[in-house]
């Protein structure tokens, strides 16, 4: 009977999980990629659904409803409509072992599975069958060059990106994602055995930038030269339903590098008589938002940094003023993890504004040539010096 | 009870997908029928407890070779192999050797009482023990493996690039 | 009802004469090698039942089944490599119609 | 009570069944509620308006393969990465000296690889 009871938990878990993807990463996604690439590019991005904007994806999200299907006539029907149905799947089962936080002794994770980051990586390769496959159901020229070009991609990263998990699960010697976090409570793994940790966390950053199709390596759905890439030809929801999927997937692969690296749900934390620290960064901040405010108000440019300031300062002055008044965790968990996360998300999406496409071959060799022996060689190193060197 | 229903679903999303495989005229569909026999499978090796082997199951099965076959069908015949007629004229045959190597397994099977141990526990941490099985009773079957896939490696690299 | 080790018997029987029929009937190279990826897996099925109703407390069939794992991957490497070249010279990969051994 | 590993899993199923159910759902609600207007035009597919020309399911470069293939050995590889990264500090120094020799012999055939242009892009 009991199983009955952890069946229907999982259905309304996995509805919640749904959601909160379709929400808050599809939806608040778009709007906050729209409207910071409006700020780096000058413009004021959208603006007229909802105080500022704020409900113009849920106007999308309605548009894209009432929008017809169309399936080429030359397509394979059956292979066509599910390929983003996988995308979207393997987005969502990603967020099984993603770790939320922490409530007393329980943790807000939906299943803390032995072999978490394998799992993860597992459901991430996922998505290159339907990326494959609906490039190929298409049956356009576009949409299987692309097809074949993100394929070809993901799977180079891929293994980078292992070498990435490995790096942080040789460290904390586990490989569920709750013990990660864990044993990262005296020092997150990006400031251990310094510098390879800040190694290893690049590795894996730049390849989970590859790996979710995003600027600089974004030549799967380039936009100039092969239209829209894998999706040409999906129109409406079905292509709303890859990008649900892609959101999905960049939003869990920042939070995994947040579990990996930066500590998860922890707090950072420092001692009473380091907690000046907190006060001139949270003055510091404080500062650049005045600064911003007063002399540059008209300047869109700024804005993305605006916010980020106004967050640092904020989050700064309450670490310091909960440090003062003695308490051990002064935010509770779940902030730390969103605040974490969502920093990445935005700095990916400053990056897409930054840096220039790369070519198919320089890609492959930044991926074989630079990441991989990079990746292993940081692993054997880090291995010897806290095995043999000790 | 709840375990027998979950073998079934699982037999079936392993036999079914695995029909279409060996039968489907459209060869990019044999091949991503493929992934869910080898989740089904995947889906075995927990019920089984072997939780390490069953992500190794998705990640090397579904998400490696299967990525592999397909690139192969894109860059060989594609969507133009559909017209081709796909099997050959062996199917009495196939049919007849299947259905009796079926026959006498299962027959040799209910025939045979297995030592089925009676107690123990499968570990608890399969990673952990198959770390320590690789590291000392199997190292060389570990390092022995990283020879075959350095010979696989160069070998296709040969034969792939063999004109150019 | 129990599932016993029979179960997974009959089962990976199944999938391996699925299999051994698809390697026997197709023309098609790389559906070959998919049937003999579905007689593997049968293969690993087994290694791995046995090892939980035979020898629960150990982890050998694990070990046996991942070195198949290791050992299906290269064979669909080298398999595949072999038919991309076939195919870049005979301009076919239909096992029927590659039937010279010099060209 | 299932065991964990099980129960995990079986958390793992209902997340893909009701993903699955889910990703269905919006599909259906358009097919309710969008204009449905089957025209030949409609669905030709998409050349940048061109009338389009030929099978795209054409051949395609074997560089894609050479990639894919460099790519399944050294996914293989990882796996016996992620045991190893378990266990190997409660081994020490001889497990280390077992994952040198490991590595040390699939980097030569990375340099392989690398020195015969399996891992160039022309």
């Amino acid at each position: 009977m009991s199983t009955f009871v952890e069946i229907l938990k999982a259905i309304g878990l996995a509805v919640l999980v749904f959601t909160f993807l379709a929400v808050v990463g599809a939806m608040f996604g778009v709007y906050m990629e729209r409207k910071i690439s409006g700020w780096i590019q000058a413009r004021l991005g959208p603006k007229h659904v909802g105080p500022q904007g704020l409900l113009q994806t849920i106007a999308d999200t309605v548009k894209l409803l009432q929008k017809e299907h169309i399936t080429p006539r030359r397509a394979d029907a059956l292979i066509f409509n599910s390929a983003p149905i996988i995308v979207a799947v393997a987005g969502l089962l990603d967020w099984v072992v993603i770790p939320f936080g922490q409530v007393g002794n329980r943790f807000l994770v939906v299943r803390d599975i032995n072999i978490g980051v394998v799992y993860f990586a597992a459901m991430a390769s996922l998505t290159v069958i339907g990326i494959l496959a609906g490039g190929w159901a298409s049956n356009n020229k576009y949409a299987l060059l692309g097809g074949l070009r993100a394929a070809s991609q993901m799977i180079s990263y891929e293994i980078p990106l292992a070498l990435g998990i490995l790096w942080a699960a040789m460290i904390a010697g586990s490989l569920s994602t709750v013990s990660l976090v864990e044993a990262q409570r005296g020092g997150w793994f990006i400031f251990k055995v310094p510098p390879l940790g800040l190694l290893a966390a690049l590795t894996f950053l730049v390849a989970a930038t590859a790996e979710v199709n995003r600027v600089p390596f974004d030549l799967p759905e380039a936009e100039s030269e092969l239209v829209a890439g894998y999706f040409a030809e999906y129109t409406g929801m079905r292509f709303a339903l890859f990008q649900l999927g892609e959101y999905a997937e960049m939003f869990a692969f920042a939070a995994l590098f947040s579990v990996l690296f930066l500590g998860g749900w922890d707090e950072p934390s420092l001692s009473r008589q380091w907690a000046w620290v907190w006060l001139v960064l949270g003055a510091g901040s404080l500062a650049l938002v005045a600064l911003i405010q007063f002399r540059l108000r008209h300047v869109l440019l700024v804005r993305p940094i605006f916010i980020l300031a106004v967050m640092a300062a904020g989050l700064s002055l309450i670490l310091f003023f909960g440090v003062m008044a003695g308490r051990a965790q002064v935010l509770p968990s779940i902030v730390w993890f969103f605040v974490k996360m969502f920093t990445l998300v935005f700095f990916l999406m400053w990056m897409r504004w930054t840096y220039p496409r790369l070519r198919l071959d320089q890609l492959l060799s930044l991926s074989w040539k630079v990441l991989l022996p990079l990746g292993l060689l940081n692993l054997l190193i880090t291995a010897f010096i806290i095995t043999v060197a000790r | 009870m709840g375990e027998f229903a979950a073998f079934t679903i699982l037999s079936l999303l392993i036999l079914i997908p695995a029909v279409v495989v060996v039968t489907s005229k459209n060869i990019v569909r044999s091949a991503l029928s493929l992934v869910p026999t080898l989740l089904g499978v995947t889906g075995f090796y927990v019920l089984l407890q072997a939780e390490f082997v069953a992500g190794i199951q998705v990640l090397i099965y579904a998400g490696a070779i299967t990525v592999l076959l397909l690139f192969v069908i894109m860059l060989t015949e594609g969507g133009a192999g559909l017209q081709v007629r796909q099997v050959n004229e062996q199917i009495p045959l196939g049919v007849t050797a299947a259905v009796w190597l079926a026959f006498l397994l299962l027959l040799v099977f209910s025939r045979t009482t297995w030592p089925v141990a009676q107690r123990g526990n499968p570990p608890a941490y399969s990673a952990l023990a198959i770390g320590n099985a690789f590291m000392t009773d199997y190292v060389l079957v570990f390092e022995v493996t990283s020879l075959v896939l350095l010979v696989s490696l160069v070998g296709a690299i040969i034969i792939a690039r063999r004109e150019e | 009802m129990q599932v016993g080790l029979g179960h997974y018997l009959v089962i990976s029987t199944l999938l391996f004469c699925l299999g051994l029929y698809g390697v026997l009937t197709r023309r098609n190279a790389v559906a070959i090698l998919m049937g003999i990826e579905l007689m593997l897996n049968a293969g690993n099925i087994n290694l791995v039942a046995f090892n939980r109703y035979v020898a629960p407390a150990t982890v050998s069939g694990h070990v046996f089944a991942l070195v198949v794992i290791t050992l299906a991957a290269c064979e669909a490497a080298i398999g595949l490599a072999l038919v991309m070249s076939a195919y870049r010279s005979l301009e076919t990969i239909h096992v029927d119609e590659i039937n010279v051994m010099k060209w | 009570m299932p065991p964990k590993v099980v129960l995990d899993w079986l958390y793992v199923g209902v997340f893909a069944v009701v993903g699955i159910v889910l990703a269905v759902v919006p599909l259906i609600v358009v097919w309710l509620l969008a204009p449905q207007m089957r025209l030949p035009q409609k669905e030709l597919t998409y050349e940048s308006g061109v009338i389009p020309f030929g099978q795209a399911w054409a051949q395609f470069n074997v560089r894609y393969y050479l990639f894919a293939l460099v790519f399944v050995v050294f996914d293989v590889e990882v796996i016996y990465l992620y045991p190893w990264a378990v266990v190997f500090r409660r081994l020490g120094a001889f497990a280390f000296y077992e994952m040198l020799v490991f590595l040390l012999i699939l980097m030569v055939g990375l340099a392989y690889a690398w020195r015969k242009g399996a891992l160039e892009w022309v």
